[in-house]
Formats: structure tokens, C-alpha cells, sequence
């Protein structure tokens, strides 16, 4: 899900545990926004992304992760538009019975999202706004 | 829809085209690689793009791909999400 | 810390996030009590602990845990007592700027835990009790 | 505390020990391995013990350490925590 609005961890992974009862792990990644990026201070962050493509490249990692991994579930948020310094930016919740495959697979998520997703982080430095274009 | 392409620009390329889309006039399918050299006449400073992929109706292509009429492409730089 | 109340992870989430702005990832484990094991049903779970000795080996995991990875900070919370199916077991929390060393270190410290902390499983399952021996 | 010692138990030795600690005159140092013997002559259900570890004051220890007069001692069976 890609979304403006802020997210509660906690919630998600409510929702995640209301899934399964054979849930025994739940391994979450929580990107949140950093007030210094490769040597330059960062004030504020914009994220920018291509509607259609970037929900259904969000569904094909789903998708992709539920068919390799030995997981119950996934679930991906990431949200666009104006981020402050120490924000949340991205979630990434997936529950399994075992915990290595949850750690697997989150890992996984958070990379193929990084790669396949059409989202455009823009940093406000005290020297005026940078595009992002590296894979971290 | 006919008779027209959407151009979308994202990022920094937003910037460097100066626009967020364009709409243009367009009768006859051709290659991608076509319609890319003659906006780089009118936006050269697409020339200087670098690691860009090309979505065509939000499906990753190559410049090779068929252009029809309808069609909506976009210029993705890379991405930095996460 | 071990203790017999519940934790929020949403807390605990926020607690990390407190210590530096120059955090980007934040990885959690939540480990929560399943209603099947190893072929049978599980209907309650009762931990039990060398309470000092585990609170000194849950030191020496974190010690060791900011001493080989690159993180800022690591938590952990394991519960004691009574636990019902679907209620949380264990919290492990670790912030780092990089989410690579986050996911190594957290998942280092879980299986760490399992296989130094004096802590004890009884399975309470329709046929009677079971103290759970196996390292899972 | 001098003049005697802690055994404690945990999880199922708990339960085949019948007790959680006891605590039992002692006044002379010996190795480990020799109160574990003296200990399985009473709570002959010790002997069946596999992949126990043991600890002295909190800190592990194999057969050869030497006991003193106001140790604790635990017997820890295999940990099942996370």
C-alpha cells in the first residue's frame, strides 16, 4: 500500500497476527527518515512515485514472496509526499511459523522494493533539494 | 485517447524537462527508440540521462518497443525508494 | 528485561527511534506463542527462568550484539508466566543507519537468546504438560 | 549461608527432583562431579539427565569445578526460551 498518511506499527502487526495462530515470528522492517544521508545533513524528505506501477510492483513482491519463502503472510506500506526528519517512511511485516523465514523474506521484501519500485526519494539539505537516484 | 501519446517524466527528469507530462499528437505506431530521439531535439537535456528505464503503459520495455497511438510512456530514473 | 507483563511494540519502537536521528532501519522480532508444535496442539504456554543468570546472559547478547555489528542501539524483552496462543513471547528491537547490519544483528540476537538464556517452555497441550527441551 | 549449599532445579528436573532447591549442610570443598554423584544416590531420576548444563553462582562450569561451602548450584536443562 502506498499511502500519504502516517502508519502504526503496532496495528499492522495486529492485523498480521489476527491472520494465523500458527503465526510464531513476526520480523518487521521499519524504514524511518535519517537526518544525515552520504556526508550531507538532511532536513526534510519528499518521496515521489508512479501511481499505477509502484502498487503493482508493491503486489508482485507480495506475490513473489508468499510463492519462495515458507511465510503466512506480508504486508508492505510505504508513504509518499512530505516526510520529517525521524518519520516513518517504509513497513514491511511478514509473519511465518519459523523465524527464519520471516527474516528471510523481509530482507528480500525491503531490497526488491528498493529495486523495483517506481518511488523517488527528494532530500531537502541546507544547500537546496537533492533527487536521490543510488540504491542504498 | 487516439491520436495522442502521454509523455511522464519523474524525479529529476521532471525537473530537467521542465514538465510533469506532455500530451502529443500521434498517428502512426513506431519504435520507442524513435519517439525518444525527437523529444531529445526538442528536451536535449534528456540526452544526458543515465541508468533511465522506459515503462510503456507501466510495463518495463525496451527502446525497441512498438509505440501505438493511446499510449502512456514514462522516463524512470532510478528509483530510491525504501 | 525480562518481565511478566506484556510490551507494546509500538514503544519500544519509539524508544529506538529516540536515541539518534541517524537511525534508517529498525528491525524487530516479535516471537508470539503458536497453537501448534512439532505435531501437537498447544493450548498455553508458561515460561519460567534462572532470573539472574538469564538477565545477565540478556546483557551479554546486547553487549556483544553493538560490539560485532554495526547498529546503534538493541532491545530485548522476553515475558515470563502465563502466555496465551497469539499473546507476545519476545521483542527484539535494533536501529542502525544501515538495514543490512539491523537484520543481521537481530536475527543473531534471537537465536543467541535461544541458545544462552536460561529460560524454560512448558506447553500446556490437551494431553498435559510438556517442558519443551529442542533448540527450534 | 557458610556451611552449607543451594541446588537448585529447573523445568522437568524440577518436577524429577520432586523440589525446586534445597539447601544442604556442607563443609568441605570438593569437585562438582562428586556432590552430582552423592546427589543421584537420593534423587535417583538425575541420572537420566541428558544435555544438562550446570552452573556454580550463576556462572557455568563443568564436573571438575570445585564446590565451596555457600555455592549455588543449578542444574539447567536445555533452554527453550524466544
Amino acid at each position: 500500500m502506498i499511502q500519504s498518511a502516517d502508519f502504526s506499527v503496532e496495528e499492522e502487526i495486529a492485523k498480521m497476527k489476527a491472520i494465523s495462530s500458527r503465526m510464531g515470528g513476526i520480523v518487521t522492517f521499519l524504514g524511518t527518515a535519517r537526518d544525515f544521508s552520504k556526508g550531507h545533513d538532511v532536513v526534510k524528505l519528499t518521496f515521489e512515485h508512479y501511481s499505477k506501477m509502484a502498487e503493482q510492483a508493491m503486489l508482485k513482491i507480495r506475490e513473489s514472496a508468499l510463492e519462495q519463502f515458507s511465510i503466512i503472510d506480508v504486508m508492505m506500506i510505504h508513504r509518499i509526499g512530505e516526510i520529517g526528519i525521524g518519520e516513518n517512511i517504509v513497513l514491511i511485516v511478514v509473519g511465518a511459523e519459523h523465524r527464519q523465514d520471516a527474516f528471510t523474506a523481509c530482507a528480500w521484501c525491503i531490497d526488491e522494493l528498493k529495486k523495483t519500485v517506481p518511488i523517488w526519494k527528494r532530500e531537502e539539505t541546507p544547500d537546496g533539494q537533492i533527487w536521490v537516484e543510488e540504491r542504498p | 485517447m487516439p491520436h495522442q501519446i502521454t509523455i511522464r517524466f519523474f524525479a529529476h527528469l521532471k525537473d530537467l524537462a521542465g514538465m510533469e507530462s506532455v500530451s502529443l499528437p500521434f498517428e502512426q505506431d513506431c519504435p520507442l527508440k524513435q519517439l525518444i530521439a525527437q523529444l531529445e531535439e526538442t528536451i536535449p537535456a534528456l540526452k544526458s540521462r543515465g541508468g533511465i528505464q522506459m515503462a510503456v503503459n507501466h510495463a518495463f520495455v525496451n527502446d525497441e518497443a512498438i509505440i501505438h497511438p493511446g499510449d502512456e510512456i514514462a522516463f524512470l530514473p532510478p528509483f530510491s525508494g525504501g
